[in-house]
C-alpha cells in the first residue's frame, strides 16, 4: 500500500497577493520598474552582484585594471590558470586564450561583450540570445515575429546584436508581465524542446503551453544551461538534442551531421567543444527524477517578514543550505555541505584522471606524426581524441562539479579515459577493430512514472 | 486504547481550561509580555487552528492537514507527552520558547524540532501503537535518531 | 527538562513483548528450538530457500543430477557461463573453475561444501566462519575461549572443521539466547573493527558494547558480507581494513603487506581477488551516511497480524520493495524498482567496458612476452593488471551491482579501466614514468553528524 504523494506540489497555495503600485507593460524590460511591484524580489535580484567561493562554486572577485577596451574593474578568476592543462584541451580555440569562472546574472552581458575571446574569433549575434534580455528586441526585428527575430539576430555579427540589447536577463525573460506566470522566451530553447519530443514520438510540443508549472521552474533556466552549437554559415544557434539529453545521443547527433567545433591546433583531430550542460546532467540526476526543479535549490523560498517568496538571489545553494537543502533533507547544514562536497571530489579525482589521459592521448598524437604511423591508426585515434575531450568536456563544463548527477558524471568521465586510452593503444599499434569506434547504447531507463521531468521516455521497466 | 486515548485528550483539555490562569501565571514571571503579544495562550488549547495563530506555523498546520494522522491526532497529541505533568511541563516551556523566536524572530530556518520535543514526539509514537511495535521496539532507547520512528515514518505528523 | 526526559525513558523499559514457551540457552543452535517462541521470524527465516531472480540478483533455481560428491539438485547459474571473460580474469585460479550466483542463506553450508573449488584448491577452516554457526564451535575448541578457538579452526583443513558444525547461519549468530539483543559473534569483524577504528584514532574498540543499536542492524551482516584474506601460513581469517574500507584504502594494505592471491596463468602476474564486499561499499554510499541499515532494506518490517516483525526473509529488496523502500520512499513502487535498475545498468555498462580493458591488457601482456619487451615495461603492466583486476573485481563481487554506492563504485571502474589501459600503453613504449604507479588518495568526506555509521571520521569538513 503505496502513499503517492506527489511532492511536485509546494505549499504555494498560501501566496501573497501583491499591490500593483505601476502598470507593467510587455514594453518594460527595465527590472528597476517591475521592482515597484515586487521590492523583495527585486533586492534579492540585484544581489546577483555578489562574488563568493566555494570549493568548486561561486566565484571569487579578482580586481583588474580597466581598459578601454575592458573597462571591468574586477572579473573572476581564470580557469586557464588554475588547470593549464585546458591549454593543451583547447589548442587552437578561442577557450584556450580566456576562459573564467561563471559568476551572477548581473555580469553576463559584460563578461560576454569584454571576454578576450571576442578578440580572438569573430562571434556572431547568436551568442546574445543568452547573455542579454533579447526577448523584445527579437519580436521588434522579426515584425512581431519571434523565431523571425532570431533567426536575424543570430546572424549578425556580434557587436551589432550587442548594440541592440540594454539589459543583462530581466524580469520579462522569465515572467508574463500580466499574469506574472513563468514563461520561455528563448527560441532556442522552444526549438529545441520540440526535437527532444519528437525523439519520444510527441509532435509538435509547445512548451509555452504543455509544460506542467514544476518543469517550467527549470525550463526557464533550461533556456540557457544547455550545450549549443551554431549551426550552418548563417549561425542558427541550435540545442543538439535530437536524438535524447545524454552525452552520447548528443555526440551521435553531431557525428551524423557531421559537425565539429575547430580543428585541433597540435594533433589537426576535428573536435568538438560542450559548454555549460547543466539542464542536460540534472535530467540524468535523482534529483530531475524526483521532481526537483532548479529553482527549488537555486531559487529557494526564502521568508522575509510574514512572506514567502522566491529567493530572485539566483546563486550556489552551498551557500545558502538551509533554504536550499534543509526543506527536504532533515540533516545539518554541514553534513549537507559535506555530501555535496564528497560528490565532487570523486567527480574532480576522476576529472584528473580524465585529463591526464587525454593530454597523453594528444602527446601521443604529436610523437606519431613525427615518428610516422599509418592512416588507419592515425585517423582512430584522432576519433577517440574527438570522443573524449567531449566527453571530458561534457563534465568539466558543467558547473555542479558532479553534483547534478553524480553517478552519470563519473560513468562519462569513465568513458572519456577508456576513449584517450584507447586511441594511445591504437596509434601504438593495437587493431583498432578491437576497439570499436561504436558508441554505448545506454538508453536512459524510463521513469515509471509522472515523476520524470523533461528528459524521460514513457515505457514501462519489465519488473524483475 | 485508540477511543480512549482520544477521551483522554479531551478531557486533559477541560482540565487545562481549569489550569490555564495557572500556567499563565507561571509564566508571566519569566516573559509575560512576549507570551501575550505573540498569542502564547494558544498554547494552552487543544485546537491545532490555535497553533497556527502564529503564521510561521501555518506550513505545519497544511503539512499536518495531508498527513495521515489528521483525523486522529492534533498537535498536542504528538507534541506532548500523555500524562497529565509532562503535558502542561512542556507546554510552558515550549510556549515560553516559541513565543519568544518568534517576537525576536531569530530561529532557523526551517524550523527544526529540538532534541527534547522529538524525543516527546516519539514517545507519543509509543503510547498510541504500543501493541503494533511491541516486538520490534522491545530494545530500543527511543531516544534521538537511532532506532526512531520518523527515521522510517517521517511523513506521519507533516506531508510534505 | 532532563528530568522529563528520564521519566520517558523509564516508561519505555516497561515492556514485555514476547512469551517464552520453551526456555533458550546459549547451547541451543537449532533454530527450530528458537522458533517455538519466535514462530513468525521462524516462518520467514525459513523461506531463504525461495529462488528467485531479478535483473542483477536474486538467484536462479538451477535442477542437476545429484552426485554422491555433491548431493545438491538444484543449484544457482553459473556467472562464469553468464561472462567467459570472468574465466580469463582469474585465470589459474579456482574461482575460473566455479562461481555461482549466491543464493538464500539456507544454503550457505551446502553451497561452500560442495562448490568445485573445494576440489581444485585444498580450502582451510577458516572457510566456515561465514558459512555456518560456528560461534559454539569456536567456544568450544577454544575452551571458553573465543579468540583461540576462532584461531583453531581457521587453521584446520576445511574438511575438518567441517564435521564440527551442523547448522548454517541461525538464531545465535546474530541474538543473544537471553536478551534477544543483537550481537557479533565473528571474531573476524570483531578483529576488523578494531584494526578499522585503531586507524580512525580509536583505540580498543569493542563492537558488542560500543556499537549503536543502529549500527548493529548493520554489523551483524558485516560480519561476513566482506572483504577478506587468509594471512600467513596458518590462514588466519582477516578483514583488511588497517588503513580504512575504501578499495584504495585495502589495495595499500595489501601491497603494504606483500599479498597476493595467486599467480594468473596467463600473464604470470601476482594477482589479488576481491569478495563481496557489501559492507565496505555500502558504507561509501549515501544511505549508510543516512544511518539506512543492511536489515532496514534486507529485513524490513513487516506486519503480521496486529504486530510488526523483523522479516527473516532475507533477500532482494527489489522483491519486497513496498516494504523495504516506500516507507521513506513515496514513489511508486515500479519508479523505484527502475531507479535502482537504472544505478545497476550504468554500473553494468562501466564493468563491460572495464572487463574488456583487462583483457585487452592480458592480451597484450601475452603478446609482449612472446615478442620480447624489457623487464621495466613488464613489471610496470603486471602491477597494472594486478590494480586493475582488483578494482574490477571489488566491483564485480560487490553484489548489488553497484547500487549500495552508484557514484563510488562507477568511480572504482573507472580508475580500473585507467590502469588497464595504463599497462597496455606501458607495454607499448610509453615511459612508465608518465603513468605513475602511486594511488589515488581519496580521502572518503567525513559525515558532519551522528548519522554516520562505521567507516566515518569525525572532524568537520571547512565551510565554503
Ligand atoms: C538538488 C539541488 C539542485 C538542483 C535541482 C539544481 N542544482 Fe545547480 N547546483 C547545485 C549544487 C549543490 C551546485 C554546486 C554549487 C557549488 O559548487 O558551490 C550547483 C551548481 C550549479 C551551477 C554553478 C554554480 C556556481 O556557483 O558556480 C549552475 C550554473 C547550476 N547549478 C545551474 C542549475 C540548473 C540550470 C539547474 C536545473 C536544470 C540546476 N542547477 C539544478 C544544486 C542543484
Ligand atoms: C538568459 C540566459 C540565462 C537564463 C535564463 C538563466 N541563466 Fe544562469 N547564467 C547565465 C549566464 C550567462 C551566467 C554567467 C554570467 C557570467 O559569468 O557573467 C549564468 C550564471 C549562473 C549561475 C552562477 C552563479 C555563480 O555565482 O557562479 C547560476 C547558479 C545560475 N546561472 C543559475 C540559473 C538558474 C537557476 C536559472 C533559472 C532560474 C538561470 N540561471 C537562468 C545565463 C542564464
Ligand atoms: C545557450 C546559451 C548560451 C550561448 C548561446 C552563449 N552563452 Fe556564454 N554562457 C552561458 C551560460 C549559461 C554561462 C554560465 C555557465 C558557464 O560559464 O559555464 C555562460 C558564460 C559565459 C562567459 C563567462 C565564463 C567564461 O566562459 O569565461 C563568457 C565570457 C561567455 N559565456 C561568452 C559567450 C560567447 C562569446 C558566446 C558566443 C560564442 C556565448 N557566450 C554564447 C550561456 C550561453
Ligand atoms: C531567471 C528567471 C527569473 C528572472 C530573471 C526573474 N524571475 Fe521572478 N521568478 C522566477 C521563478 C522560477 C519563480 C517561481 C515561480 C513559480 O514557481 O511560480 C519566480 C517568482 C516570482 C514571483 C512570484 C512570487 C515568488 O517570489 O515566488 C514574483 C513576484 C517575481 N518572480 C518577480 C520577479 C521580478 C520583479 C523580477 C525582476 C527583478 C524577476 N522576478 C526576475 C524566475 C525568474
Ligand atoms: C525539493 C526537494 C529537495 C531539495 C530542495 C533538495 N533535495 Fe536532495 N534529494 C531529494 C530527493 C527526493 C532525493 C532522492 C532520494 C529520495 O527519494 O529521498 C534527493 C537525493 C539527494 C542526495 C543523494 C542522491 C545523490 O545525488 O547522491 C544528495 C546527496 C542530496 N539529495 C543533496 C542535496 C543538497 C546538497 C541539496 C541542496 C543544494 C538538496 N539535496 C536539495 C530532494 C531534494
Ligand atoms: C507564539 C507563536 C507560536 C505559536 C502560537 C506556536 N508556535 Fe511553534 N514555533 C514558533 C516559533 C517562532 C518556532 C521556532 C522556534 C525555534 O526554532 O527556536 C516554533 C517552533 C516549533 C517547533 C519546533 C521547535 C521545537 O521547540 O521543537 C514545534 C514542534 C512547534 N513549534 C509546535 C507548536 C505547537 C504544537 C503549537 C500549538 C500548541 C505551536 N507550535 C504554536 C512559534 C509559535
Ligand atoms: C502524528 C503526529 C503529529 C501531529 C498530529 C503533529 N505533528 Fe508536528 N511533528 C511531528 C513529527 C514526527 C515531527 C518531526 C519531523 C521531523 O523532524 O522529521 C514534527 C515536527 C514539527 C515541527 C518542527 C518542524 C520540523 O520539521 O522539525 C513543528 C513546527 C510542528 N511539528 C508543528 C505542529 C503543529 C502546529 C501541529 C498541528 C497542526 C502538529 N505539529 C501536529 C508529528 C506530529
Ligand atoms: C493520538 C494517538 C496517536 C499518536 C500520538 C500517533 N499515532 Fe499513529 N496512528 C494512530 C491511529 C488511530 C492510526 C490509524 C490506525 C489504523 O487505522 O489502524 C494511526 C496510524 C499510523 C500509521 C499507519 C498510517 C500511515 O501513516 O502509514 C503509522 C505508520 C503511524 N500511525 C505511525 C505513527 C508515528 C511514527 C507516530 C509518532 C510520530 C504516531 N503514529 C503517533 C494514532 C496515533
Ligand atoms: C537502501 C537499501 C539497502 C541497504 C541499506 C543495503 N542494501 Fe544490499 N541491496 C539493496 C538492493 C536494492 C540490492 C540489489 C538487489 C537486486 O539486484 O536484486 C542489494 C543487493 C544486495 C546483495 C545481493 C542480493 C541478491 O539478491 O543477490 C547482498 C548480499 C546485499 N545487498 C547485502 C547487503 C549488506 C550486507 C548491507 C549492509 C552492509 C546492505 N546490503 C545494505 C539494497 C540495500
Ligand atoms: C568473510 C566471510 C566469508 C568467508 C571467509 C568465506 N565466504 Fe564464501 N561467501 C561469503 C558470502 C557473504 C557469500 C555470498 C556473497 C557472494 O557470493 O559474493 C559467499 C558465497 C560463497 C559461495 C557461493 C557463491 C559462489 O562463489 O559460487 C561459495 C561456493 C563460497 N562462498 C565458498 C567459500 C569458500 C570455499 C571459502 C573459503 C575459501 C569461503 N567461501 C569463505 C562469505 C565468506
Ligand atoms: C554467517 C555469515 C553471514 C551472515 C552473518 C550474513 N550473511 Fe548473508 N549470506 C552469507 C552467505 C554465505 C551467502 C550465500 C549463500 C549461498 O549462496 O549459498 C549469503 C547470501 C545473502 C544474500 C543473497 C540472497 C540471494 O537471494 O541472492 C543476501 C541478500 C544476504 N546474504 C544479506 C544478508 C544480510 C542483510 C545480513 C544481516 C542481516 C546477512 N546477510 C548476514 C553469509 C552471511
Ligand atoms: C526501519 C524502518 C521503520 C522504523 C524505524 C519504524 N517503522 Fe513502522 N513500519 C515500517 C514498515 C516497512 C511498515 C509496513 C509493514 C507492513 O505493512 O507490512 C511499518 C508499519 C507500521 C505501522 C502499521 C501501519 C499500517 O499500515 O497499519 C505502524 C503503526 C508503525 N509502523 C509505527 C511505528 C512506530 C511507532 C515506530 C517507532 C517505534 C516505527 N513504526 C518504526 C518501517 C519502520
Ligand atoms: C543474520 C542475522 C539474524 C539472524 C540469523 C536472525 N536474526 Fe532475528 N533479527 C535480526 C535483526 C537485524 C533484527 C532487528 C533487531 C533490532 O533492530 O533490534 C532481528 C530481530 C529479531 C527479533 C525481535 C523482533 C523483530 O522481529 O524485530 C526476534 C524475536 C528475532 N529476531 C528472532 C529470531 C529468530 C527466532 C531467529 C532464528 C530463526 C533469528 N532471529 C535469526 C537478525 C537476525
Ligand atoms: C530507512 C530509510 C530508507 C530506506 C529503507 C531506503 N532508502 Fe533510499 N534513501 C534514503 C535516504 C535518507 C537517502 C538520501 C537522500 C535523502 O536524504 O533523501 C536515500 C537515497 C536514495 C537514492 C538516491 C541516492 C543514490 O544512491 O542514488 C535512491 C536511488 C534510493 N534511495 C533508492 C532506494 C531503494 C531502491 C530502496 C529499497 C531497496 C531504498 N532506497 C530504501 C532512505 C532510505
Ligand atoms: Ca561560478
Ligand atoms: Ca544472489
Amino acid at each position: 500500500t503505496a502513499l503517492l504523494v506527489n511532492i511536485f506540489e509546494h505549499k504555494q497555495e498560501a501566496r501573497n497577493p501583491f499591490f500593483r503600485v505601476v502598470e507593467i507593460t510587455s514594453e518594460d524590460v527595465d527590472p528597476a520598474k517591475w521592482g515597484k511591484n515586487f521590492p523583495l524580489q527585486y533586492d534579492q535580484y540585484k544581489k546577483t552582484v555578489d562574488q563568493v567561493r566555494t570549493r568548486f562554486g561561486g566565484s571569487e572577485a579578482m580586481p583588474r585594471t580597466p581598459t578601454d577596451a575592458d573597462p571591468r574593474g574586477i572579473v573572476s578568476q581564470s580557469r586557464l590558470e588554475e588547470d593549464p592543462r585546458l591549454k593543451i584541451m583547447w589548442a587552437g580555440y578561442a577557450f584556450s586564450k580566456d576562459f573564467r569562472e561563471e559568476r551572477g546574472h548581473a555580469y553576463m552581458l559584460d563578461d560576454q561583450t569584454f571576454t578576450e575571446r571576442q578578440k580572438i574569433a569573430k562571434q556572431p549575434g547568436a551568442c546574445i540570445q543568452c547573455h542579454g534580455s533579447v526577448y523584445n528586441v527579437y519580436l521588434e526585428q522579426g515584425g512581431g515575429d519571434l523565431q523571425k527575430g532570431f533567426q536575424k539576430v543570430n546572424s549578425m555579427p556580434y557587436a551589432e546584436a550587442r548594440k541592440l540589447v540594454e539589459h543583462p536577463i530581466a524580469c520579462l525573460d522569465c515572467h508574463d508581465p500580466e499574469t506574472m506566470a513563468l514563461r520561455v522566451t528563448r527560441p532556442g530553447f522552444i526549438n529545441g524542446m520540440k526535437v527532444l519530443k519528437e525523439s519520444q514520438g510527441i509532435s509538435n510540443y509547445d512548451v509555452n503551453t504543455q509544460a506542467t508549472h514544476q518543469e517550467m521552474r527549470s525550463f526557464v533556466c533550461g533556456q540557457c544551461h544547455v550545450e549549443y552549437y551554431f549551426k550552418g554559415p548563417d549561425k542558427q544557434l541550435t540545442y543538439p538534442w535530437h536524438k535524447g539529453l545524454k552525452v552520447e545521443n548528443i555526440l551521435a547527433y553531431y557525428e551524423e551531421v557531421g559537425f565539429t567545433d575547430w580543428t585541433h591546433a597540435e594533433t589537426s583531430a576535428p573536435v568538438l567543444k560542450a559548454q555549460h550542460p547543466e539542464f542536460e546532467t540534472w535530467n540524468q540526476g535523482i534529483h530531475a527524477r524526483s521532481g526537483v526543479s532548479c529553482a527549488d535549490c537555486h531559487m529557494p523560498y526564502m521568508r522575509v517578514g510574514a512572506q514567502k517568496i522566491s529567493d530572485h538571489h539566483v546563486r550556489s545553494p552551498l551557500l545558502n543550505i538551509n533554504n536550499a537543502c534543509q526543506t527536504c533533507h532533515k540533516f545539518p547544514e554541514e553534513e549537507m555541505l559535506a555530501r555535496a562536497v564528497s560528490i565532487q571530489e570523486k567527480t574532480f579525482n576522476m576529472r584528473d584522471k580524465a585529463m591526464n589521459a587525454l593530454v597523453d592521448l594528444i602527446n601521443d598524437i604529436k610523437t606519431a606524426r613525427v615518428e610516422g604511423v599509418n592512416d588507419d591508426q592515425l585517423s582512430g585515434a584522432l576519433v577517440f581524441q574527438k570522443r573524449a575531450q567531449f566527453f571530458l568536456d561534457f563534465v568539466e563544463a558543467e558547473n555542479s562539479m558532479g553534483f547534478h548527477a553524480p553517478q552519470e558524471s563519473v560513468r562519462i568521465l569513465g568513458e572519456s579515459i577508456n576513449f584517450s586510452r584507447q586511441g594511445s593503444r591504437v596509434l601504438r599499434g593495437a587493431d583498432v577493430t578491437t576497439s570499436p569506434l561504436t558508441l554505448s547504447n545506454i538508453v536512459p531507463t524510463p521513469a515509471a512514472s509522472k515523476w520524470v521531468v523533461a528528459g524521460g521516455a514513457t515505457e514501462k521497466v519489465d519488473t524483475p | 486504547m485508540r477511543l480512549g486515548h482520544l477521551q483522554f485528550s479531551t478531557r486533559a483539555a477541560v482540565i487545562g481550561g481549569v489550569l490555564l490562569g495557572l500556567s499563565a501565571g507561571l509564566l508571566a514571571g519569566v516573559g509575560g509580555f512576549t507570551f501575550i503579544y505573540a498569542k502564547g495562550f494558544s498554547y494552552m488549547t487543544n485546537d491545532p487552528m490555535s497553533c497556527a495563530n502564529c503564521h510561521v506555523m501555518q506550513g505545519h498546520l497544511d503539512a499536518w492537514r495531508k498527513g495521515s494522522h489528521h483525523a486522529v491526532a492534533t498537535c498536542n497529541d504528538c507534541h506532548t507527552p500523555h500524562d497529565f505533568v509532562g503535558k502542561w511541563l512542556t507546554k510552558s516551556l515550549n510556549g515560553y520558547h516559541h513565543s519568544l523566536a518568534f517576537t525576536t524572530g531569530k530561529f532557523h530556518e526551517p524550523i527544526q524540532i529540538t532534541a527534547r520535543n522529538e524525543s516527546v514526539t516519539e514517545q507519543t509514537c509509543r503510547h498510541c501503537h504500543a501493541d503494533i511495535v511491541n516486538q520490534i521496539d522491545f530494545h530500543a532507547s527511543g531516544t534521538g535518531r537511532d532506532m526512531s520512528c520518523i527515521r522510517c515514518h517521517a511523513g506521519v505528523g507533516h506531508m510534505e
